[in-house]
C-alpha cells in the first residue's frame, strides 16, 4: 500500500452512469490485478474504493459507476490531484489461470477483468471472456477484450444485446479456471455453475481499505477475513455464501 | 524545543497521541507505512474473554464529517490475543501498549483484564463499558454510576496495571459516572466512545447498517467530546485521556486545554493512515505557534 | 404529482417543512426572500414570560459540518411577542404557526401558553423543555421522565390547542421521556434540540463561547437525530416531527422513514436563507426518484 | 439583501496577511457603505462576513486579512465563483457627515472607509482620513485615500511609519463628524476623544449574518441590536459599552 497525489488526466463517460477515469502518478504498489484503490474526495469523509481497471508505467485507469454522492462528486473533477491509497486488496493470482481460464464480469465487476486478461494472454493463456450487463446502453470495454485477443461474449438480461439471459448462459465447455467479479446475486449463480476451482472478487461497505477497522469482514471456510485486505478475491473453496 | 511529554497514570509517554482501540488492529498495518514506535502508545483493538466475529455486514455508514460504525467486538478472543497477536505486535511496538477490554458480565471484565494484566507488554487496561454495538452488555455497563463503579471496583481489585475506564457519551451527566469511576478506584478515564446515531438507504427503507444503529466517529462529534472532557476535566482529579473527532495538533491542544492528559485519536487513523504520525509532527509548530513549551503545562488551562 | 400533505396533530400541512424555532426569527427576514407561505408551517422564535436579553456574545462559534449556539432565548417577552411580533407575522405568513415556549418554572410554562393559546394564529403549543443555553431551567425539564410529565401536563390542563413537546438529546434514554411526555398527555413530541458542546480558543485559551458550551447544531447531528426519532418513533403513537441537521430533501425523507410525520430545518436556514424553499422544490424529484406518491404513506417506513 | 454568485477576478497579497480580492457580480443589493457580504466557502459551515470596501458597477472589491480557516481558504482561491449573500448590515449614513467629516480607520476596519470617502468627497465633503496600523508592514490604502483627494494621516503603534501612537493622536482641531471603523479597543478611546458625534462599525461572530439567529446581538441604548442586521454602524449616543 502506498499514499501519493495522482493527476487527473481525463475522466470521461463510457457506458449509462459508467465513467472511466485515467490517472498518472506511481504505481508502484500494485502488484497484482484485482487489486483497489481508495481515493479521497473534497466534503466526503470516507474514502471511495475502485478497482483497477488497467495499469502502464505511470498510467492507472478506473472505471466506475455513479452510484452515490461519492462517485458523483468524482465523475465531475476533469483536472487536478486526486489523494490515492493504491495497491490495496490481495488481487487475482493469475498462477492459478490454467491453459484456458474462463474470466466472467457483471456490469462494474467488468474493470478488473481488464487488466487481469492483458497479464494472462502475456504470459501465453488462452482467455476467454463473458461480460453480462443489464441492457445494452450499459455495455463497455467489448472492444477492449477483443483487440487483446480474448474470445468475448457478451449476456444482457433484457436481450438487446448479444446472448440473451445471465453470464451462466454463456459458459462454454471448456476452460481450466475461471475468474470473476460482479454483484452477489452473479458471483452465487457463477459459484453454482462453474465446474473448475474459481477466483471471486467481493465487495463491501468499507471503512478504510487497508484491514484496521474490521468494518468489511466476512465469514470463510478459512476463518474471518477481511475483504479489503484478505479479499476482495477469494478462492472458490474458501467461500461462505451468508444465508 | 517544544516538550511533548506528558505522564499518564505513572507511565511517561513521549507524546500523548494514541490511536483508539478500532482503529489500528494491533498495530501491523500501520507499521508497514511508518515507525509506529514514535507513537505515544496505543489501544489494541478491543478483547473479549470469547472470540467474536461481530456484527454481520455492512458495518459501515458514511456521515457528514464523520462516520458509523457496528463492528460489534470483532476479535480472537483474550487467549488468542495473548498466544498470537501480542507476541507479532511486539515485533513492531517497543513501548508498553493499552489493551482495551470489553465484556459481558463482571465476570468477563475480570477474567479478561486478569489475563492481560498477566502481560508484561500491556502498561494500562482500557475498560470499555460503553461500545454502543453489542446486545446485552458493553454501553449497559456505561450507561449508570452504579454499574460502572461495580465494574471498576471488581477489575481494581483482580488487577495491578492501572486501570482506564472507557466512558459512553450516550448518558444524561457524563461527569456523575467520571466521578463514580474515580471514587470506585479507577487511575483514570477515557472519553468519548462513539455516539449511537444511525442511516437509512432510501432505496430499501432499511437502517444502513445490518444492525440497524451504529457508533458516530469523526471530527463531526469533535465539539461534544470536547465538552465532555472539559465537564469530566472539572469533575475528578485522575488522568482524562479524550478523544472523539480529533485530526490536527491543533485539536489535540484544545482536548488538553479542555483537560486531557493524553489524545486517542480514532476515525481519523481510517481516512489517512498516516493521521497520528503527521499529527505528531505538527504539533511542536502548533505548540509554539500558540505559545506552549511544555504541553503537559496547560492540561486543563482552559477550566 | 407527488403529495407532500401530513397531518401533524389534527392539522393538515402542504408539506412537512418547519422552519426550527430560532432559527427563524418572526419570519420577517425570510420574508423578504420568498412567499414564506409555501412552508408547511414555522416555530417562531423561543419566547418565555418576561423579555430576556439572552446570553452574552460570543454566543456563535463554527464546528466540523456543523455550529453551536448559546443565544439564551433572547426574547422581547409573551405579552410583547402578541402585541408587537404576531401581528407583524400575520402581514407574511397567513397558515397556522407553531408557537415555541421556554420557561423557568411549571408557572412560567404554564403562563406563557396559555397566553399564546389565545392566539388564533397559532397553531401548536411547542413547549422546549430541552434548551442547554440556559441556568435553572431549560433543558433541565428535560432530562428526567418526570419533570418532562410534569410539564406537559400542567400545559395540557391549561390549553385547548396541540402540546408538542420539544426533547433534549443530552439524555440517556430520549424514547422513555417521550413516552412520559405521551402518557401525561402530550400531543405530539419534536425532536432533537442542539446536543450540548462547546469549543475551546487556543489563542485565549478560554472558550470560545461567553456561556462556555453551547449547542451543537447542522449536519453533523443528523445521525444522532435520525436515531433518536427512530427511537422514539417505536417508542410512541404520538407523531413527531424531526430534526436535527436536516440540510436536504434526502434528509427529509430519510427523517420520515425514521418516523417523523414533520420536519424542522434549523441551522441550514442560516446558511442558505432559502433552504426551506429549495427543499419544498426538491422534494417532488427526490420522491419520484425513490418511488413515494405520498409523503404520508412512508412515515415510520423503516421501522 | 440578494443572494448570488460573484466571479473571482483577482485576489492578491496587499500588506502582512491583508488580502484583496476583487469579484463580479450583482451589487444591485449592497445600497451604503459601512455594509457587508456573507461568503460561503467549501468545507466550512458558516459564511464569512467581510465588509464592503469598494464598488463600481458590478465589481466588488474586498480587503481582508488571513485570522482563522476561513480567511485562509479564501486566500488560496484565485478563480472561479463565490457564493455570497450581498448587502448586509445598515452601512454608514453619509447624511450625517457634515461639511468635513473624519473617518479613523483601524487596521482591517480600514476598507469600508474608502467606499464612504469616495461617496462623500463626491457629495462634495471635505474628508480627512486617519489610518491606524500596528507596524509598517501592516499599512494599505495610504495612497488610494490620497488619490481621492482626503488629507490622510497614518499612525503606526511601534512608531515605524507616520504618527508614532494609536490614532486618537492625530485627531484634527476641526471636523464636523467621526466615522470609524476597528477593533474594539480604538473604537473605545475614539468614542472618549472626539467632541463630535459619529457612527461607530461594530464586529461580533455572526451565525447567519442577515438577523435571523440572534447571535450577534448588543445591548444599545435603544435597546437590544443585532450586529449584523441593526448594525454594523450605531451612532455614537446609542452605544452601549459592554463593561
Amino acid at each position: 500500500m502506498k499514499q501519493g497525489f495522482f493527476e487527473i488526466i481525463e475522466n470521461l463517460p463510457l457506458a449509462e452512469k459508467v465513467y472511466k477515469i485515467l490517472l498518472s502518478g506511481d504505481c508502484s504498489a500494485i502488484t497484482a490485478p484485482g487489486q483497489f484503490v481508495n481515493i479521497k474526495l473534497d466534503g466526503l469523509y470516507l474514502r471511495r474504493p475502485i478497482s483497477v481497471c488497467d495499469l502502464d508505467g505511470d498510467r492507472l485507469t478506473l472505471i466506475y459507476k455513479v452510484v452515490g454522492k461519492g462517485t458523483e462528486e468524482l465523475s465531475k473533477l476533469k483536472s487536478g490531484r486526486l489523494d490515492v491509497l493504491s495497491g490495496l486488496g490481495n488481487g487475482y493470482d493469475i498462477e492459478k489461470s490454467g491453459d484456458s481460464p474462463l474470466l466472467i464480469g457483471g456490469g462494474v465487476g467488468v474493470p478488473p477483468l481488464y487488466l487481469l486478461a492483458k497479464r494472462l494472454v502475456a504470459s501465453g493463456k488462452k482467455a476467454s471472456v463473458i461480460l453480462g450487463f443489464n441492457t445494452k446502453s450499459e455495455i463497455f470495454y467489448e472492444d477492449e477484450f477483443k483487440a487483446i485477443g480474448c474470445k468475448t461474449e457478451v449476456t444482457t438480461v433484457d436481450g438487446s444485446y448479444g446472448k440473451n439471459g445471465f453470464v451462466t448462459a454463456a459458459l462454454p465447455e471448456e476452460y481450466t479456471h475461471v475468474y470473476t467479479c460482479g454483484p452477489e446475486p452473479m458471483l452465487r449463480a457463477v459459484y453454482g455453475a462453474i465446474k473448475t476451482s474459481g477466483q471471486f472478487s467481493f465487495e463491501e461497505r468499507m471503512g478504510c481499505g487497508f484491514g484496521a477497522c474490521m468494518g468489511c469482514t466476512c465469514e470463510t471456510v478459512a476463518g474471518y477475513k477481511r475483504i479489503c485486505r484478505d479479499g476482495p478475491v477469494l478462492f472458490k473453496e474458501e467461500i461462505k455464501w451468508r444465508t | 524545543m517544544a516538550d511533548l511529554r506528558v505522564e499518564l497514570c505513572g507511565i511517561e509517554l513521549d507524546n500523548p497521541i494514541i490511536p483508539a482501540s478500532g482503529t489500528f488492529g494491533y498495530g501491523y498495518e500501520f507499521a508497514e507505512l511508518y515507525d509506529i514506535n514514535i507513537l505515544g502508545t496505543f489501544s489494541f483493538k478491543g478483547t473479549t474473554r470469547e472470540p467474536r466475529f461481530g456484527n454481520p455486514t455492512p458495518r459501515i455508514a458514511e456521515t457528514a464529517s464523520g462516520m458509523l460504525n457496528a463492528v460489534g467486538l470483532q476479535n480472537p478472543g483474550v487467549e488468542k490475543v495473548i498466544s498470537e497477536e501480542l507476541p507479532k505486535m511486539k515485533k513492531v511496538f517497543h513501548k508498553k501498549v493499552m489493551a482495551n477490554v470489553s465484556g459481558f458480565s463482571l465476570d468477563d471484565y475480570v477474567y479478561t483484564c486478569e489475563r492481560l494484566d498477566s502481560c508484561e507488554e500491556v502498561g494500562w487496561l482500557e475498560v470499555n463499558i460503553s461500545c454502543p454495538n453489542v446486545h446485552g452488555g458493553g454501553m449497559s455497563f456505561g450507561t449508570s454510576s452504579e454499574s460502572a463503579a461495580e465494574v471498576t471496583r471488581a477489575v481494581k481489585k483482580a488487577v495491578k496495571k492501572p486501570v482506564i475506564i472507557k466512558l459512553s457519551p450516550n448518558v444524561t451527566d457524563i461527569a456523575e459516572i467520571a466521578k463514580a469511576c474515580e471514587g470506585a478506584g479507577a487511575d483514570g478515564i477515557s472519553l468519548i466512545n462513539t455516539l449511537l446515531a444511525m442511516r437509512i438507504d432510501l432505496k430499501t427503507r432499511k437502517p444502513l447498517l445490518k444492525n440497524t444503529t451504529g457508533g458516530l466517529s469523526g471530527p463531526a462529534v469533535f465539539p461534544v467530546a470536547l465538552r465532555m472532557v472539559y465537564q469530566c476535566a472539572k469533575a475528578v482529579k485522575i488522568p482524562i485521556v479524550g478523544m472523539g473527532g480529533v485530526s490536527s495538533a491543533e485539536d489535540v491542544i484544545e482536548m488538553a486545554l479542555a483537560g486531557a492528559t493524553a489524545v486517542e485519536i480514532g476515525a481519523e487513523n481510517l481516512v489517512n493512515p498516516f493521521a497520528c504520525r503527521d499529527i505528531i509532527e505538527a504539533l511542536p509548530a502548533a505548540m509554539e505557534k500558540y505559545k506552549i513549551d511544555k504541553l503537559s503545562d496547560i492540561i486543563g488551562g482552559a477550566i
